[in-house]
């Protein structure tokens, strides 16, 4: 089991080129993250979290799904430790498992208006589907 | 390990200010290494010139490792920079030519590593020893 | 042919012990060059030095092999023997026959094998061994010290109170530096001016001191003890030994709007200005890029209100080149641009300020009087926050900012905070932290006063962004203890903005030919033990351009400096290591090789005429070595391909003699 | 066959000399064979028209001849530099050898240079060579005309050229060239592949060849020192010819050694040598090391360059990773 | 001048009027757009997991084609521009991942050369500022957009990831404002607009969608902006969807208008 959770850690950090050990814990991520009310854990605490090995309360989390890729916390990061990527990284490593699509097609014509744009749609299908 | 009559012979610069007070405290503090092991002083590894390795290899030596001030550390504050460029330039020649890698090495030791030193050259007495002899730098010089 | 006596030490049982001393000194006896080999007790001892005199004089030795300790314990012991029997002190050499062999071996046999070869190996070298005189240079008894800041000042004064002349050279119109601009100093509270200023009047009437303000240095040339200093006197406008400095042309002056840097821009000076009523010297200076009698020839109210005829519209730049024994570099500091951090806003609203702004806005002397007021409508600010670590701490890759903390800031920031909260108890004040760092004498006990006494807010987190919104700054953080996201709505954003060199410290390293590290900071000759010297002789740090330090740590580094150039211009000559580089004419190529790796500019080249063999003449560029700058290290060595350049002591044959002796 | 004409540089050189810009001509000469050149100093235009040689076996790099040279006089002297030539010439600027005020350089083209050795490999009793275009038809006194393809018996250099550009000149006769993606490497990553003792062994097998006749170390623009360290009784290391096979593989490392990070790969050495040892080999293993290690590098492709190996960064490999990552595997 | 043009299927479909006068106004400043014959979807999002392969593609043949006619790529949409300097700067920077690509492209029936990099990705409004130049816009307004006070709203995907995108100063981007100012029209500064509208979120969780648009919208309008221009139509639909008490516009509409290939309907 220790060894899985190893293994999964690690296939994140590369996924993801991220090494959350630059961290410095200064937070500045969670300052900057608009959806930060949204979540549960905040980016910072992802970005703690996967360094220490804690990846199920994260994977099983809604707050995966929050995070807008707007790229704040990778530039206003000091250290370059790029939280988003990290994200990115956890939230495929849960939806390539079979069966643990976030948005399933068929759930998409119900969330549609006429001024939706196909960018909304595909962008969503790449964030929460695969 | 096993008693064999084959003792390599290893000649090992050392700066001054670091690896030379490293191997002093080796001594201070009793740590042993193989005898084989002989020192030469240097005012810093940047001294050591590509032609003192391979003048050793010609005379016999079975191994050579230059000790240093660890990066950042030299007391003239950029010499050992150099020599880190030097040797790596020049190890990676030997073996391009087939001299066996390990019989070269390069070490930071500060003067506060007597314990570092002896591992050291316990590390690369027995790493040598393993290779045998050296006969690639020096087999062919009239057959004596 | 050397005629060498070999001396092995017993060392009591340390060497005895392990190894065959008599053997050792029996076996050396045949080695080429040896004429006497022997063995005691304790060659260090009295009668153990003794002895190896009286065998120098009686056997008319030229060189000498101990095989005792190591040579770091007791070469100088025995050179100083050697010297006083007549031998040049540099024909000994120490077979490290203790440490290196018989403390760290087990047995006879081997013990005393290995310290035979090392005695080879030491006779092998002192064979090729050739007496060595350490040079000597005289000493120009006089200082520079480059920077009018704290660091400079004293600096300055500490070398002139030892008796010394010294030169200070100040690029602003006036001494004093960031300190001058402050309100008050942590951890005490001190009033800044009330503690500098006194010390500012105290250089003005050295007679020992002069100050070349407005001022660069313009070229280095010469060596510890040694230099010439061009330094370039700006036009200032205004004859500095004949204006009085009171002050009616800067009222007169009709150009009123030019930006006010003392006060960092907040408000405006005259084209004609004293940069503040304390100014040391107290001259005034026109700027030239905004008087309009510079510009177009039209105006010249100054010089018609000037009683004493101070003002020169047709100065020139002088140059002026003076010698000195030892420079200090005192260049200081400036906090970093906010360009690159604009999360913060700083280009987007007047309300948010960097820590030395703020200075500025709480000083009785800056653009409020004293009164803190917001820069936009010069309202009172009814909550304040201080963002800590802005550009300090960053990773290279982020690609702004520096790797370094700062070092002053949480002090500063603490300081501010305080003081904020005692003068206007209706402030709220928030101060965002990574952490707080507080090592020094009762700083820690300051900061948590700030926090019990003063009830300043300190939140551990981030400000991620500011937003001017409707006459507020919106405030977007993280409080990491809380697990919240706070939005405050502050009057005032601080930042503490990273400090970084000044940027003259670059050009003035190149001309130094001081080592700098990748911060521009300027590198010490040894982190720990020689932290107030640069590795070039001669010149030493003083301040911030060594690296980030608050006042108490500058001064105490100035008083170091200053300390370290009094020993050097207490002599009259010096006397170098006499293990230094040479170049064989003869070999040299010229090719600039051995230049590019020396750490100390001790290499030049000079064109040099050779008669040929035909009795022509031929000229080559060679190089030179200043025995007095080179260190020794023998770096030059190696890149000389030619073999032109070695080092003596440390020749390339002594070492391929002991190379020749261990692998025999 | 060379795009220029050897009319246009003697035209050329005619031209300077009657201007007086130039006293002296460095050029190419007949030697004992039409495809024997060598290097000459012209000093009248009689001289140029009987006997300036300007074709396929012009493989000589006149920058070195230029320290020598300079120094004989105070008037200019004009030399004529293909390409490769010109960085040599950048190289020994940078290193303070020669005085540039004295030297009128034009750059001219080069099409590659014909190696003799190739071409005497396959035919005897040469009595003479014709080029044209493409081919080179060797006169034999038993075969009759050979006609070789003129890209299969180029120099090694030639077939891997760096550069068709010039990086520096006065005056440019033709077209400038560009830097070429050359596979010059390719030989050094073959070595690289083999195990340590194969390896050993194509050393072994090239290096005992060597006569020590110092033929590489005199012709190498790089190799300018008064005096060789190995002719330097006070070197420690003088070695006038070498006693032992250790010696001659010590000359030749050191003298690699001495010119990294100087060494332009002009191909000089390999193609003087009497004994065919691929000299240029060990001088590219250099250049690729260093390439790899710091950061490309191009010796003499500007004056005043400062070579990575009297350069450093606090960040540098360790000579432990050094080895091992020049394309060695484990 | 003539530059490769991606459209992209917003521009295709839901918005036209983006793409239409981005072409229009293209032919008056000299500009030719030729258009890609056989460009896919870029994604909507550049995926930042360097082993997703797959999804990137259709971007990197648009990039082998443009390096083939030796041409710039330029394209309108925001996502698009994105996602496909993305992609360009992963085949440039991570040999492995450009490795791999070039490993898929070989298989394409018909196929190029290995591709690492070598074509200048554009938005339009770089080709304005860099190629164009703003100077020559300004000459070539017709109907200046006087007294208008507009509020430039860049969202995160043309500027983020900043090293990546290079596109103008993460935090204080001028380069929309230079573009207002080239009109005719006065810029709005207001801090967030370089902040999220919410973008995809709107169909996970359209009350966080809303907020962040709000955020956006309400800034403008407190700064005292008459309408808000953007180069994106999720950042439009968001704004607009959220009612957004300024009019959205499309910049390409702007410089329609301005250049007099638009009328002034004053629609909105």
């Amino acid at each position: 089991m220790q060894n899985k959770k190893e293994l999964q850690k690690e296939q994140i950090l590369r996924m993801s080129g991220v090494n959350p050990r630059k961290c410095m814990r200064c937070g500045k991520c969670s300052g900057t993250c608009p959806s930060y009310d949204e979540m549960e854990y905040h980016p910072h605490q992802f970005v703690y979290m996967v360094e220490t090995g804690d990846l199920e309360p994260l994977m099983n989390s809604d707050s995966l799904y929050k995070c807008l890729s707007c790229f704040a916390c990778v530039d206003r990061c000091p250290r370059n430790v790029e939280p988003a990527k990290l994200i990115e990284a956890l939230r495929l490593t849960v939806i390539r498992e079979k069966g643990k699509n976030h948005l399933k097609s068929d759930d998409i014509p119900a969330l549609l208006d006429d001024e939706m744009p196909q960018q909304a749609i595909v962008s969503a299908m790449r964030k929460y589907s695969k | 390990m096993q008693m064999n009559e084959y003792k390599p012979l290893i000649v090992a610069f050392c700066c001054n200010w670091c690896s030379y007070a490293g191997a002093d405290l080796a001594g201070n503090n009793r740590l042993s290494y193989p005898a084989d092991v002989k020192i030469i002083r240097v005012p810093c590894s940047c001294r050591v010139n590509p032609m003192f390795i391979l003048r050793a290899f010609q005379k016999g030596a079975d191994g050579v490792i230059i000790c240093g001030c660890h990066p950042g550390d030299c007391h003239y504050t950029s010499g050992n920079y150099y020599t880190r460029r030097r040797m790596a330039l020049l190890f990676s020649m030997l073996e391009f030519l087939g001299i066996e890698r390990e019989r070269t090495r390069v070490e930071w030791v500060s003067a506060a590593e007597g314990a570092k030193f002896a591992e050291t050259m316990n590390d690369f007495a027995e790493t040598v020893a393993a290779l045998g002899e050296n006969k690639r730098l020096e087999d062919l010089r009239c057959k004596k | 042919m050397q005629r060498i006596g070999v001396f092995v030490c017993h060392c009591g049982t340390n060497i005895a012990g392990t190894v065959d001393v008599k053997a050792v000194a029996e076996a050396l006896k045949f080695e080429p060059g040896v004429v006497v080999s022997t063995d005691y007790q304790y060659m260090c001892s009295q009668a153990g030095q003794e002895m190896i005199k009286e065998a120098i004089i009686e056997n008319k030795l030229t060189g000498i092999v101990v095989c005792s300790c190591s040579p770091r314990m007791h070469e100088a012991t025995f050179r100083k023997t050697a010297a006083a029997a007549g031998l040049n002190p540099y024909m000994v050499e120490i077979a490290n026959i203790r440490e290196q062999c018989s403390w760290v071996h087990k047995d006879i046999p081997t013990g005393t094998e290995k310290a035979i070869i090392l005695g080879k190996a030491a006779i092998a070298k002192v064979n090729l061994n050739a007496p060595l005189t350490p040079g000597e240079s005289p000493v120009t008894k006089r200082a520079l010290v480059i920077g009018g800041g704290i660091a400079g000042i004293q600096t300055a004064l500490d070398i002139a109170d030892a008796g010394f002349p010294v030169d200070i050279v100040e690029t602003k119109p006036t001494i004093g530096g960031k300190m001058a601009q402050l309100d008050k100093t942590f951890p005490t509270l001190d009033c800044a001016a009330c503690i500098l200023t006194p010390k500012m009047v105290d250089v003005a009437t050295n007679d020992k001191i002069r100050i070349f303000s407005y001022s660069e240095v313009s070229e280095v040339n010469g060596f510890v003890g040694n230099f010439d200093v061009t330094i370039k006197r700006r036009a200032r406008y205004v004859k500095e030994d004949i204006c009085t400095g009171c002050g009616l042309c800067t009222e007169k002056c009709p150009q009123k709007k030019v930006p006010n840097e003392f006060n960092l821009n907040m408000d405006n000076r005259r084209a004609i200005y004293i940069p503040f009523a304390q100014a040391v010297p107290k001259v005034a200076t026109i700027d030239p890029e905004s008087c309009t009698m510079l510009k177009t020839g039209k105006c010249g109210v100054c010089s018609k209100v000037c009683t004493v005829g101070a003002i020169d519209y047709n100065a020139k730049d002088e140059f002026i080149t003076e010698k000195y024994g030892a420079i200090v570099v005192a260049t200081g500091f400036n906090p970093i641009s906010m360009d690159k951090f604009d999360e913060y806003a700083y280009s987007q609203s007047k309300d948010v300020i960097t820590s030395l702004e703020l200075e500025r806005l709480m000083n009785a002397a800056g653009p409020t009087g004293g009164t803190l007021l917001r820069p936009s409508d010069g309202e009172h600010p009814h909550t304040i926050v201080f963002v800590q670590c802005v550009g300090s701490r960053c990773d290279s890759c982020a690609e702004k900012g520096k790797e370094y903390c700062s070092k002053i800031c949480c002090m500063y920031t603490a300081k501010h905070a305080m003081l904020i909260r005692d003068k206007y108890p209706d402030t709220d004040v928030y101060v965002f932290y990574i952490d707080v760092r507080t090592p020094g004498k009762n700083f820690d006990e300051f900061y948590r006063r700030a926090v019990e006494e003063y009830g300043v807010h300190y939140i551990k987190g981030m400000v991620g962004k500011v937003s001017p919104e409707g006459g507020k700054l919106k405030v977007r953080a993280s409080d990491l203890i809380d697990g919240k996201q706070l939005n405050i709505d502050a009057d005032l954003v601080v930042l503490a903005a990273a400090i970084e060199p000044d940027k003259s410290a670059r050009p003035l390293a190149t001309m130094l030919t001081a080592s700098m590290d990748t911060n521009d900071f300027f590198t010490e000759a040894h982190p720990k033990l020689r932290p107030v010297e640069s590795p070039t002789a001669g010149v030493y740090l003083s301040g911030t351009c060594q690296g980030p330090k608050d006042i108490p740590e500058t001064v105490s580094q100035a008083g170091a400096a200053a300390s370290m150039v009094i020993a050097l211009l207490c002599k009259d000559k010096l006397t170098g290591n006499p293990c230094v580089a040479h170049s064989d004419e003869m070999m040299c190529n010229g090719c600039s090789t051995c230049e590019k790796v020396c750490p100390y500019g001790a290499i030049t080249y000079i064109d040099k005429e050779f008669r040929m063999p035909d009795r022509t003449t031929k000229v080559r560029r060679v190089a030179q070595v200043n025995e007095a700058v080179c260190q020794g290290c023998g770096a030059c060595t190696v890149a000389c391909m030619s073999g032109a350049m070695d080092l003596k002591g440390f020749t390339n044959k002594q070492i391929f003699a002991e190379v020749d002796a261990i692998c025999k | 066959m060379q795009e220029i004409t050897r009319d246009v540089l003697v035209n050329k050189a005619s031209e300077l000399m009657s201007a007086g810009t130039v006293d002296r001509v460095l050029g190419w000469m007949r030697g004992e064979f039409d495809y024997d050149i060598t290097p000459a100093v012209f000093s009248t235009e009689e001289e140029l028209k009987n006997n300036f040689v300007w074709n396929d076996f012009c493989g000589a790099n006149f920058s070195k001849y230029l320290i020598r040279e300079t120094q004989k006089s105070e008037n200019k002297v004009l030399v004529f530099l293909k390409p490769c030539d010109t960085y040599s010439f950048n190289q020994l600027l940078t290193e303070h050898r020669f005085d540039r005020e004295k030297v009128y350089a034009v750059g001219i083209p080069c099409n590659g240079m014909v190696d003799m050795t190739e071409i005497k490999k396959a035919n005897e009793a040469i009595k003479a060579i014709e080029e044209s275009g493409d081919s080179i038809v060797v006169k034999t006194l038993y075969d009759g005309d050979v006609t070789l393809d003129r890209a299969d018996v180029l120099l090694e250099r030639c077939k891997n050229c760096k550069s068709k550009k010039h990086v520096a000149y006065d005056e440019l006769i033709g077209d400038d060239g560009e830097i070429i993606e050359s596979a010059r490497f390719d030989e050094v990553a073959k070595l690289e592949k083999m195990t340590a003792d194969e390896r050993y062994a194509f050393w072994q097998n090239e290096l005992s060849r060597c006569i020590r006749c110092n033929a590489c170390r005199d012709i190498c623009p790089a190799c300018t020192c008064e005096k060789c360290v190995f002719d330097n009784p006070n070197s420690g290391v003088e070695n006038k010819a070498p006693a032992d096979s250790f010696e001659e593989k010590m000359f030749h490392i050191i003298r690699a050694f001495h010119v990294a990070g100087r060494c332009t790969d002009c191909g000089e050495c390999s193609r003087v040598c009497p004994q065919g040892i691929p000299l240029h080999l060990l001088n590219r293993k250099f250049i690729s090391d260093i390439n790899e290690f710091y950061g490309e590098y191009q010796a003499g492709s500007e004056v005043g360059n400062r070579a990575p190996i009297v350069n450093y960064t606090t960040e540098d490999l360790e000579p432990g990773e050094a080895v091992g990552r020049g394309g060695i595997d484990a | 001048m003539k530059v490769n043009y991606f459209p992209g299927c917003t521009l295709r479909t839901k918005a036209k009027d983006l793409d239409f006068y981005a072409r229009e106004c293209a032919k008056i400043l000299g500009i030719e757009l030729v258009e890609l014959p056989d460009w896919q979807c870029c994604g909507g999002v550049f995926v930042t997991s360097s082993d997703e392969i797959a999804s990137k593609l259709s971007c990197a043949r648009a990039l082998v084609a443009s390096r083939d006619d030796n041409r710039a790529l330029v394209s309108v949409c925001s996502a698009c521009h994105n996602v496909i300097k993305q992609t360009n700067h992963a085949i440039k920077n991570d040999a492995k991942f450009a490795d791999a690509v070039n490993r898929y492209l070989a298989q394409d029936e018909e196929h190029s050369d290995p591709y690492f990099g070598e074509t200048e990705v554009l938005h339009y409004l770089e080709l304005l500022r860099d190629k164009v130049g703003f100077d020559k816009i300004r000459e070539a307004v017709k109907n200046p957009l006087t007294g208008k006070k507009i509020a430039a709203y860049y969202g995160c995907l043309l500027l983020r990831p900043g090293k990546v995108m290079a596109f103008d100063d993460v935090e204080n981007p001028q380069i929309m404002e230079d573009f207002i100012r080239a009109l005719g029209a006065e810029p709005v500064i207001y801090p967030a607009r370089n902040e999220c509208c919410g973008g995809y979120i709107a169909l996970e969780d359209a009350a966080s969608a809303k907020k962040k648009s709000d955020t956006v919208s309400h800034s403008a309008a407190n700064h005292g902006a008459d309408m808000i221009v953007t180069a994106c139509p999720l950042c439009k639909y968001n704004l607009t969807k959220n009612e957004s008490p300024l009019p959205v516009v499309y910049f390409t509409e702007l410089l329609a208008l301005a250049l007099g290939v638009k009328e002034n309907d004053d629609a909105e």
